[in-house]
């Protein structure tokens, strides 16, 4: 078991830049997921630890070992495909045995652990049929069993279950997550499925143009995204995004959005002083929004566009100033649309952000 | 140092093929290329070029030259289009006509030549069907030179036989690559089959079809065994002319002349397809 | 990085290029072109007329470097422009080189001259000499000379003297000069074959044996009005030997000469009748490369071609088919002789299987041989032989009957045209072209078609040939 | 509703068979005729109007070819050199197309463009030059030289069709490999190279084909030891019908058999050329 250690990763492909200086420490053990849009540079930075992409600079570290230069046989790590990459002309067995067969084990020791690994997944019953003869998700299972059962101290998974329809994937989400408990490797998992990233991180690594924006543990990110881009790309509906201009009152700084005032939390006052008459965006999620029977403090008039009913709570849609704004209502909350309702903010669940730069102000000045 | 041996691979790869090439072909090619600025003593000279405009056939033989492509492409393509979207429905037994369409991919112009010979000639089969038919009362001249456009056309026949099953397979390649939806799309929106055909699938076959316009006119450039077999020197086209030049009347160089001729027409020709059809990445609808 | 790649790659390209220029210099022919001159007095004789060639050829003096024999001695290539048939080819072989013991031959034959002169100039340059004994006709002799590819046979020739070879094509063998480069072969000329069917169309008072041009159009025009085809064939297509009935048998017939009377008024005539004839040959004439093919098919009942190339129409249909000399003209009945030498490759690793070769050729019973298997005709002074078969024979007879006409004159293949030879052959198919295919004014095209080939006879430096008046040793000029 | 429909689908399924059945005739009918004329009777041959079916059928025409001096030698050349051909083409040519396949480097499209060039100029006109450089080798008149050269003419055929093979095989497959302790080269065999064996198998066939047809190259560089078509073609000029007829169905004969071997995979072959 190793941790992985990336120092300034830089990795250009023509004109654009894929890894533009990316740190990272991953533990021993840990499940990192690489969350990010697509073009981001998480598969990059993934291929870079396989050692399938050259770095252009920086260096990478798995345990104590440099393996920048290594080549990725060399690397004692293992990786399940986004397409799977199933041999196609080799059987279950040959293809979870492939790996072992290259280190030339013996045949009872390959047997022994394929068929493990074969149970671990599942895949027992197919152990002689062709890739072809199998569906999608049994593909997906061949190419996560040919991965673990090479023990490699690191398991790398590039996008692994996207090419599953919703409820497979659903169910292969929660298996890989008792797999790594089971294995316990350090994984590091690339996806651009804020809900996958969620469920399975111990920590996640959010990716923006090559460069990593924000490392924490999932609630972490969902509750403080480190900026505008991490909050609207976490969250379904994501994040809100009200402007507003602060204003100090006799020392103390409200936010004015529309004709409504909203005060931040005591913790943040001092630091939102200091931007008096500056723009700046109020983010906040959806379920921390509620309807309001009349205004009152941190409230603000919006009316409703459009509802939708979705049996575990209700989604509106309101129109608040100019802005679109979604909120998450309970399912017996009574509302019809073009209703001219007001909403509470719960000061302490808002993300203040600088209009200008998108980043989060904290706490700490 | 892995670095380098990584951007190196290629063309190390490709380097036994490279010299190859450029050992049997290039080299040849550059010194069949000086003949024609050259005379018969080696001096250079541009006289080679001047005879060659000067000669009997030479107007002939563009004209021709030019002539036959605009025939022979053309009605290889529609052809080969008819066969591909034909085969692509994927009709029960389309197998078993992907490969008849595809038998005269290789047959050499040389069988063709003696093959379409034996249709054409007076008393060939073509005529021999056509009377038994009682449609002629004696055989029609199909090779008489008094008969331009006949003689013409049996080369185009000649050539659309043999050369159309390239352009099929490559159209139908080019086809197979097309996502159904389009298709489907084009369906649920009403699109007859011409409509869809002319709209929809056309725009975009045009890779391949760029492929296909370029190879065959590399080729209907070189054609010459087939004309020379069924219109002798009554059609002159310019690579027979300089084959002629060459193995006939034994003059390397004129016959380099009209060598380079080509060459440059056909350079000339693919920057064209090049320029017309070039498709974009964004039009490519990839990444 | 990829720069230096592209620049090695240049580099080396270059070197290559310089690599394979380099090594081979052409071996420069110190000697000018031969030219020959014959002075030809058109006479009646055994089958085809020999001529004497008196205007001196200096040799070439250099010999290539030759490179040491290393092929075994037994194996001997005997490299032929003539028998192009692959039934003429496997008679040769199995039949005719049966008996010959002294090496084992491979004959190898080239059609088209390109190929043969390509290896032959090849093989020289480079000095690895393969081909042994080479076989070929009169008129390619002044090429091989040029490449200066020929052993000097005059031993040989004096070894051969009993051998009654008609005197005459062993001074042709000389190509002017006092060195003998050839040894007479066989001989071959151009005839008429009509079917029979066509006899009952015949000018009233015409003899298929003794026919006019102008007879021939009338001929021509009778099978055309009671059939309503085009009957007469030529051999005109791309490989088709036209251009030889227009320079041994139209030209003289006509003018008494090619060269000189090239536009003269009789050239205007004959172009005239001929284009009358033309009116009644089938116009798929100019696909035509052999006439035995349409004349079996009966797309033609009346063709005129080489003897060699309307052999088959006799074989295959003996009872169709009758030979008859070629037409005459206002200035008699010229036809063109075809004699076919065998020379030595310079340098070949078995000289001494070649020689033994051509001692067995040209005996009586490997000649007449030659006219029973392949028909081409001894170059023996004793004569045709009578015992061949009914095919031959029947040919045969067409040949005789043409060299004994009354009228009867012999005129030669070009000599003294060097390498440019297809440069002559092309006018005579242009001005045929656009005379006859494409209607111009015949004196237009005479007059520019003539200038042409007085550039070309100027460059050339070549005299006149028979059945042109001698000019001396100047250039043969049109007039 | 549902009647019209099935009516309409009839009506075109009708259109569409005798569509595909008139094309094929088109394709077939010359390779009929050719094959009739090469199985019948001289006389046949010469006959009009001509036969359609083979009454006149016999093999005295054929047998007269295959066993006139050379025809099976020049087979059997034609195979050798045509083997020969495509060994030596695919094992210079395949790398290269691999090589293309999945590098990005700069020169590649002009490598790409110079492979299309150098089909772009008439062979006949090469022969000096060629039969000069062949001489100085020593493998002029050899059947390994025109192997060497039918090599150099179908590299740029096989390079760009291999090309188009390796690309059907995902790269993902090979880094996979490459991920379970496969080199490079490993990789290649253990992945690479099970997979495109049918398509380069087809590959190789057309190869052949293109060596079986070439006329050029094999006309000027031998004498002794003709392939079929420089045998077919110096006895043209002058031999009779029958004869041409016979050469022509022997060359086509083989292009019958092995488009029908490899027509799963004209599609892989010609369908990523010139990208």
């Amino acid at each position: 078991m190793a941790g992985i250690q990336f120092q300034s990763i830089r990795k250009i492909f023509g004109k654009t830049i894929a890894a533009n200086d990316v740190s990272l420490e991953i533990k021993n053990g840990e499940f990192m997921v690489l969350l990010g849009p697509s073009g981001c540079g998480k598969t990059t930075l993934l291929r870079c630890l396989a050692g399938l992409e050259r770095v252009d600079g920086g260096r990478v570290f798995i345990g104590d070992r440099d393996v920048t230069d290594l080549a990725p046989r060399d690397r004692k790590i293992a990786m399940v495909f986004q397409s799977y990459a199933v041999f196609p002309h080799l059987t279950v067995f040959d293809n979870i045995a492939f790996g072992l067969q290259m280190q030339n084990r013996p045949r009872d020791e390959i047997k022994r652990r394929v068929e493990e690994s074969a149970r671990m997944l599942e895949l027992s019953d197919y152990l002689k049929r062709y890739p072809a003869q199998l569906s999608g998700g049994q593909r997906q299972r061949v190419a996560v069993a040919r991965a673990i059962v090479m023990q490699a101290a690191v398991l790398l998974m590039d996008e692994p279950l996207s090419n599953l329809d919703a409820l497979l994937r659903l169910q292969m989400r929660a298996e890989l997550k008792r797999l790594h408990s089971d294995i316990k490797a350090t994984t590091i998992y690339v996806t651009h499925d804020q809900v996958e990233a969620l469920s399975l991180g111990d920590r996640i690594a959010v990716m923006q143009n090559g460069r990593i924006v924000q490392c924490d543990a999932p609630m972490n990110i969902y509750d403080y995204p480190a900026n505008k881009f991490v909050g609207g790309f976490i969250g379904t509906p994501p994040m809100n995004f009200l402007p507003g201009v602060v204003r100090v009152n006799d020392g103390k700084p409200v936010a004015v959005v529309g004709e409504s005032q909203i005060a931040p939390s005591a913790a943040l006052a001092s630091a939102l002083s200091a931007k008096n008459g500056q723009p700046i965006l109020l983010g906040i999620r959806p379920e921390n929004l509620a309807l309001a029977p009349s205004q009152q403090a941190n409230t603000i008039r919006a009316r409703v566009r459009v509802v939708e009913p979705l049996g575990s709570h209700k989604l509106l849609t309101m129109q608040v100033g100019s802005e679109i704004s979604k909120v998450s209502v309970a399912p017996d909350q009574r509302v019809a649309p073009d209703e001219d309702v007001w909403l509470h903010f719960d000061p302490e669940k808002i993300r203040w952000m600088d209009a200008a730069s998108g980043e989060a102000i904290s706490s700490i000045v | 140092m892995r670095v380098r041996s990584e951007s190196i691979l290629p063309y190390g790869l490709l380097a036994p093929t490279l010299i190859f090439i450029v050992l049997l072909i290039v080299v040849p090619i550059f010194q069949a290329f000086l003949l024609a600025f050259q005379t018969a003593e080696g001096e250079f000279t541009l006289i080679q070029f001047q005879k060659m405009l000067a000669d009997t056939s030479f107007a002939d033989a563009m004209k021709f030259t030019f002539l036959l492509l605009m025939f022979i492409v053309p009605a290889q393509v529609v052809l080969a289009l008819i066969m591909a979207l034909l085969i692509h429905t994927r009709f029960k037994g389309h197998t078993l006509f992907l490969y008849i369409y595809a038998l005269p991919l290789a047959i050499s112009d040389l069988a063709s030549g003696i093959v379409w010979l034996s249709i054409f000639t007076e008393r060939g089969f073509l005529n021999s069907i056509l009377f038994q038919l009682g449609f002629l009362e004696r055989p029609f001249l199909f090779l008489s030179y008094q008969n331009l456009p006949a003689m013409f056309g049996t080369i185009v026949v000649a050539e659309s036989w043999r050369a159309t099953a390239i352009v099929m397979v490559i159209l139908l390649a080019g086809l197979q690559v097309i996502p159904r939806d389009y298709f489907e799309a084009a369906d649920v929106f009403g699109a007859n089959t011409l409509k869809r055909t002319l709209f929809v699938v056309l725009p975009l076959l045009r890779p391949s079809l760029q492929n296909a316009l370029i190879i065959r006119t590399i080729f209907a450039f070189q054609t010459f065994a087939v004309v020379l077999a069924l219109a002798g020197r009554v059609i002159p086209v310019l690579a027979g002319e300089s084959y002629n030049w060459y193995a006939l009347n034994r003059n390397a160089n004129i016959a380099a002349a009209y060598a380079t001729l080509v060459l440059i027409f056909t350079v000339i020709a693919t920057v064209i397809y090049f320029r017309l059809l070039r498709t974009t990445a964004a039009e490519a609808g990839f990444d | 990085m990829n720069k230096r790649i592209f620049i090695v790659a240049s580099l080396a390209m270059l070197l290559v290029i310089i690599a394979a220029c380099a090594p081979a210099p052409t071996p420069a022919p110190t000697a000018a072109p031969p030219t020959i001159a014959p002075k030809v007095e058109p006479t009646k004789a055994p089958v085809v007329e020999p001529t004497k060639a008196p205007a001196p050829t200096p040799a070439p003096t250099t010999a290539p470097t030759a490179v040491p024999p290393t092929a075994a001695p037994q194996a001997l290539l005997f490299s032929s422009t003539q028998f192009s048939p692959v039934e003429e080819q496997e008679k040769m072989r199995s039949v005719i080189l049966k008996d010959f013991k002294a090496a084992k031959v491979d004959f190898v034959v080239d059609p088209s001259e390109a190929p043969f002169m390509d290896r032959i100039i090849a093989e020289q340059k480079t000095g690895k000499i393969t081909v042994g004994v080479i076989g070929a006709l009169h008129g390619t002799f002044p090429n091989l000379i040029q490449a200066n590819a020929l052993e000097d046979l005059t031993a040989l020739a004096a070894k051969l003297k009993d051998r009654a070879i008609v005197k005459e094509f062993m001074t042709l063998g000389k190509m002017g000069t006092d060195k003998q480069y050839y040894i007479p072969w066989m001989q071959a000329t151009y005839i008429m074959v009509y079917n029979k069917k066509a006899v009952q169309y015949l000018p009233a008072g015409a003899n298929v044996d003794a026919l006019t041009y102008a007879q021939l159009a009338e001929w021509g025009k009778n099978i055309t009005a009671a059939t309503k085809e085009k009957k007469i064939g030529m051999p005109a297509g791309p490989t088709g030997l036209m251009h030889r009935l227009t320079q041994g048998y139209l030209y003289p017939s006509y003018t008494g000469g090619l060269v000189t009377t090239y536009k003269s008024d009789d050239a205007v005539k004959m172009w005239t009748d001929f284009k009358a004839i033309w009116e009644y040959t089938n116009p798929q004439s100019t696909t035509y490369n052999s006439m035995q093919d349409p004349l079996l098919s009966e797309e033609v009942w009346v063709a005129i071609d080489h003897t060699a190339r309307v052999v088959n129409a006799f074989k295959n249909k003996p009872n169709d088919f009758l030979a008859a000399p070629a037409p005459a003209g206002p200035k008699g009945r010229y036809y063109m002789s075809v004699l076919a030498g065998l020379g030595i490759m310079k340098g070949t690793p078995n000289k001494a299987g070649a020689e033994a070769l051509i001692d067995y050729l040209t005996q009586p019973a490997q000649q007449a041989a030659t006219t029973r298997e392949v028909n081409f005709y001894p170059v023996l002074e004793t004569g045709l032989p009578t015992d061949v078969p009914a095919h031959v024979k029947l040919e045969l007879d067409g040949v005789v009957k043409q060299s004994k006409a009354a009228d009867a004159k012999v005129a030669l293949l070009p000599i003294g045209l060097g390498g440019k030879a297809g440069d002559f052959n092309k006018i005579q198919q242009d001005t045929l072209t656009r005379i006859v295919l494409k209607g111009e004014d015949i004196k237009k095209v005479l007059d520019e078609e003539g200038a042409k080939l007085n550039a070309l006879m100027t460059e050339l430096k070549a005299p006149c040939w028979s059945p042109d008046p001698d000019s001396a040793g100047k250039p043969c000029q049109v007039k | 509703m549902k009647s019209s429909l099935s009516r309409r689908h009839i009506f075109n399924q009708i259109f569409l068979y005798s569509a595909a059945i008139l094309l094929a005739l088109w394709t077939l009918a010359p390779l009929y005729l050719i094959a009739l004329a090469a199985f019948s009777t001289k006389e046949a041959v010469f006959q009009w109007p001509k036969l359609f079916l083979p009454t006149a059928f016999s093999t005295e025409t054929m047998a007269f070819f295959v066993s006139s001096t050379g025809v099976l030698d020049s087979v059997w050349n034609s195979v050798v050199v045509a083997l020969v051909t495509v060994a030596a083409s695919l094992i210079l040519g395949a790398p290269g197309g691999y090589a293309l396949a999945r590098f990005r480097f700069r020169g590649r499209d002009a490598i790409q463009l110079g492979f299309l060039v150098s089909k772009m100029f008439p062979t006949a006109i090469l022969s000096v030059p060629l039969a000069v450089a062949f001489l100085q080798m020593d493998l002029y008149d050899t059947i390994w030289g025109v192997a060497l050269m039918h090599t150099a003419m179908a590299l740029p055929f096989v390079i760009i069709v291999t090309a188009g093979i390796f690309v059907g095989v995902p790269r993902d497959l090979e880094e996979a490999a490459q991920t379970l302790g496969c080199n490079r080269l490993q990789a290649f065999l253990r992945v690479v190279a099970p997979l495109t064996i049918p398509g380069l198998a087809a590959a190789a066939i057309f190869t052949f084909v293109l060596s079986w047809n070439e006329v050029f190259a094999a006309t000027i560089l031998t004498l002794r030891n003709r392939t079929l078509p420089a045998q077919v073609l110096s006895g043209l000029s002058g031999s009779p019908l029958y004869y041409r007829y016979a050469g022509g169905f022997f060359m086509i004969l083989p292009a019958v058999v092995f488009i029908f071997a490899i027509r799963k995979y004209l599609l892989n072959m010609w369908g990523n050329i010139v990208r």
